[in-house]
């Protein structure tokens, strides 16, 4: 394993460290328990709001904390969600007494561990909504799983709620505009390496040298199949399909196209996926009104993209637009 | 020998080796299924509770069981901290006060473990869980109990159930948790919780020789 | 092989092509010839600045085009410098009448081509000026040898020369200021994985399990010297060391530390590196006024980092700090 | 045969041929001391020269020098496309009107080709480039045409020299282009650059037959 760490017990640690030294002017960061909270939470009759999961997805969560998205991120260790003990001071911290609202991502850990702090934070007085992310369409949604999983739609998520909260609108209406968008948001990954956890040492899994892993989630878990390597063309069709059949978008709609790397693919070969995935909805007739394309959500130095559609409103346009500023999206100020 | 707050602090010491020992194994077992954390959540998660127990040791059986309790929650992360917190906890008020817990209120406790499992995970017997552990090692405890066995018969038949419940999920198809989303894929492959599980109902089973 | 790529000889194309879809709000895109230009391009009145060089390198240059930086960006095939038949268009077209100024990176093919299309750009009237590039402190600089390569620096000497564009300078002082952000910076990287460059299919060199190589450029050559795998505290130090005494840093002097990411490494680790030269830069006395972190001078999916420090007075801070608004880099509007 | 047009088209398109047939071998050679991309510049640019002449075939052996320079210098990139294109463009100009060339001209034409890659990138011999394959080629071939040979042995001389010089540049350390970066590691690797030369000068001599 070559990484560039030190002791991989204290690779959160050091690295939220260096994150808060290097956006001193953005965020102020805890370290034991170990959380980042905005410069200047809490912000006065703001609902905050608060994200978390494990680490080994940056800039995901500590990268999208500042004005106009979240107010606090609670960093897990590498891949293993945040503790009640991180994510209970963190959302006091940045309850303004508008109230706070959690965005978790669809993992039974991350659940269970925001779901109990939510019930402390409650016992304290602070009012907590919870935003479930579940934008993976690789799984399938049922009485007998967990679930969907979410993954990049998060960060659409974070942006859209965040961009609410900012405007001043109240604690239910923000849980609701992030309720809308998880609901218009599909996503789908596909992995052309592992990835190695700092702790664990060696690959997450393998893969010869001509297969990818379709259906990826974002903790260097296998997929739901394996195929043969292929074109980038025939790749991108592979993912958007599922997206687009699932999300049932119209002829006419707009829609937001996120190509989002999963930390080890260039990003020539991340807009090499977009222009055709681009291409393919023009072709559907399906505006792309807005895109992202980049490094948001990673599965550490994994090799692969997904891809995500988000469905477009106005209202959710004019939230996307709004302006942002954090260590990893800024833009309108 | 009587199952007292020393039993307790034994079978908390153990546990806390048999993670150290069985890290890179678990940690195996949840890359082939899962994200390859639960040895290292569960390593963590024992050290920072003995670390708490050295710290003030506590006097009865259930406060010891509720101070891991507390040091898991907010330790180990992930789906196993949470469940494994909820078990001691129940555990710890299943046992109450008392100085030396009997087979009866032992399978009491162990029974409330598995209730606040399935309280918070939801899981059914045959999801491929750390359910899976704990369902045969309950109802193995409370028959050797019934039986009038002896504390330490009543945790070995625990710790054996346990053993051959995880070993049997081998071939499951997971329905819960991270494994769930492999679909088929899961089959072929050990649960970690529910190894890890069966790893410390051995050794409390150990704890009482 | 495994790449997210269609037909290698198409990477450049379809890749610039995907990213004028995703940026067409900031950029406009010329494929045959290969160049990028900012929308609004020429900017009445402003000084035309125009970057360019081998592909692979990405966000370099492309992400760079507009407000506040580049006019233009000229793609080669990856690592490759382009030609002039592609340069003199993008030269064109940015020269409002203000002159042209081309920031080149010091390669022997980078040089050669620039020279040769700027001679024919003043042939067509445009008054051009050249800022070259060569901050790396790994390459010894001498009378016989090609000199200094220019790595991680050129992101700087881009911000600054395209603030001070922005703000009206002529085309004599733009060129002034890059060279003098030139002159104040000096950088130094690690490779501790090669990359594979899609028309060649294999890694651009082999390393074994335990190594790293020190003292690389952006090309996925190899280093100056191979040595064993580290903790990143000691790597840190490796890289750090010669910038500073090269660059003759003083107690009491404000710099902009800037760690680089190769393309795979995660951002996490960077942040760890980071961490390490703040801490020690601030043990010298030296202070970390501005910083920047993350993927922007890349050598495809190579695992690395580079460190760059750029000695900073009032006004190369204030140009630094003017507004940016281009697809990589962004703040202030 | 005399150096006519059709040699000189027979010429780039042996090295079009020879190009593409090596550009592995050449990639491999900049692989270990560059950046790998020598072999695909070398075949991009010259399909495109292939291409340009096949559209206005030219008439005389400048006019098809000069399209190849111009093809080369716009579609090479890095330090051998101007470098190639300002050889083929001296060369043209050396040339001039002549249909046919005759020895002592070819001598002067390879010479000015080496001089614009001396003018352009400023290399002396033992710099490790392709300098180090053409300066023995100009040698050669100025010897042979003073001892009289004819227009293929001038050729004959100038390739075996190339390639007997680009085989020297092996044990030389690098003082410009890419290579020079590595220091002392360039050292024990071919040049490519100097290889690709001696392809092209073997593709004359090839043509000649
Ligand atoms: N819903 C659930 N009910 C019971 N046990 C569960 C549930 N979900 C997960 N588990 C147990 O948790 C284990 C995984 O723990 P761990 O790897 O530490 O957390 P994570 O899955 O968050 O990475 C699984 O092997 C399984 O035994
Ligand atoms: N200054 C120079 N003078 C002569 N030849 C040079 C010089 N610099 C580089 N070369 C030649 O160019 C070759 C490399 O060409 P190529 O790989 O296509 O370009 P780049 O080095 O830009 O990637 C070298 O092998 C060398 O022969
Ligand atoms: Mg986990
Ligand atoms: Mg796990
Ligand atoms: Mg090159
Ligand atoms: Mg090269």
């Amino acid at each position: 394993m070559k990484k560039l760490i030190n002791d991989p017990k204290a690779v959160v640690q050091e690295s939220v460290e260096g994150f808060g030294m290097a956006h001193s002017d953005l965020v102020t960061v805890s370290t034991d328990p170990a959380y980042i909270t905005r410069k200047d939470a809490p912000v006065a009759g703001k609902v905050g709001l608060v994200s978390g999961g494990g680490s080994g997805h940056e800039p995901l969560h500590a990268g999208f904390v500042g004005r106009g998205m979240l107010d606090a991120a609670v960093p897990g260790a590498v891949f293993t969600s945040p503790t009640p003990d991180q994510i209970i001071p963190a959302t006091l911290a940045v309850d303004s007494g508008a109230g706070v609202v959690h965005i978790v991502k669809n993992y039974t850990g991350d659940v269970l561990n925001f779901e109990t702090a939510a019930e402390m934070a409650e016992a304290e007085g602070v009012q907590v909504r919870t935003i479930l992310v579940n934008d993976d369409v690789a799984v399938e949604d049922s009485l007998y799983t967990a679930g969907r999983r979410g993954v990049a739609g998060t960060v659409l998520v974070e942006k859209i709620a965040g961009a609410a909260a900012e405007r001043g609108d109240d604690l239910d209406a923000v849980a609701a505009v992030g309720g809308r968008v998880n609901s218009n948001v599909r996503s789908m990954g596909v992995a052309l390496s592992a990835c190695i956890v700092p702790h664990a040492g060696q690959p997450s899994f393998d893969l010869e040298d001509n297969e990818i892993e379709i259906g990826i989630g974002i903790h260097g878990e296998p997929g739901r199949h394996r195929i043969p390597m292929e074109a980038a063309d025939g790749i991108t069709d592979r993912l958007l399909e599922p997206v687009l059949s699932d999300l049932d978008v119209k002829q006419g709609e707009n829609v937001l196209l996120f190509v989002n790397g999963m930390g080890g693919t260039p990003q020539s070969e991340l807009y090499i996926v977009y222009r055709r995935a681009a291409k393919a909805l023009e072709e559907r007739g399906i505006t792309v009104a807005r895109s992202l394309v980049g490094n948001y959500i990673t599965a550490l130095e994994m090799q692969g993209c997904s891809i995500s559609v988000l469905r477009l409103d106005d209202e959710l346009t004019d939230l996307w637009d709004a302006p942002v500023l954090t260590a990893a999206l800024r833009w309108g100020v | 020998m009587g199952l007292d707050t020393k039993w307790t602090l034994k079978w908390l010491e153990l546990s806390a080796e048999a993670m150290k020992e069985n890290r890179s194994r678990l940690i195996d077992l949840d890359r082939a299924i899962g994200d390859s954390d639960h040895g290292e959540n569960m390593d963590r998660g024992f050290q920072a509770a003995m670390a708490k127990l050295a710290d003030a040791p506590p006097e009865t059986p259930a406060a010891a069981l509720k101070m891991t309790a507390m040091a898991l929650m907010s330790s180990v992360g992930g789906a196993a901290g949470p469940l494994y917190g909820t078990a001691f906890l129940r555990a710890s008020t299943a046992i109450g006060d008392a100085a030396d817990v009997e087979p009866s209120l032992l399978v009491d406790a162990l029974e409330a473990a598995l209730g606040g499992i399935v309280a918070r995970g939801k899981a059914e017997p045959g999801d491929k869980t750390m359910v899976d552990a704990w369902t045969p090692a309950v109802e193995a405890a409370r028959k050797a109990a019934d039986d009038g066995g002896l504390p330490e018969e009543v945790l070995r038949a625990a710790a054996d159930a346990a053993a051959a419940g995880a070993e049997a999920t081998e071939p499951l198809v997971a329905r819960k948790g991270r494994a769930s989303y492999l679909g088929e894929r899961s089959a072929g492959h050990r649960d970690p919780g529910a190894e890890s599980s069966a790893l410390i109902l051995r050794a409390a089973a150990e704890a009482a020789l």
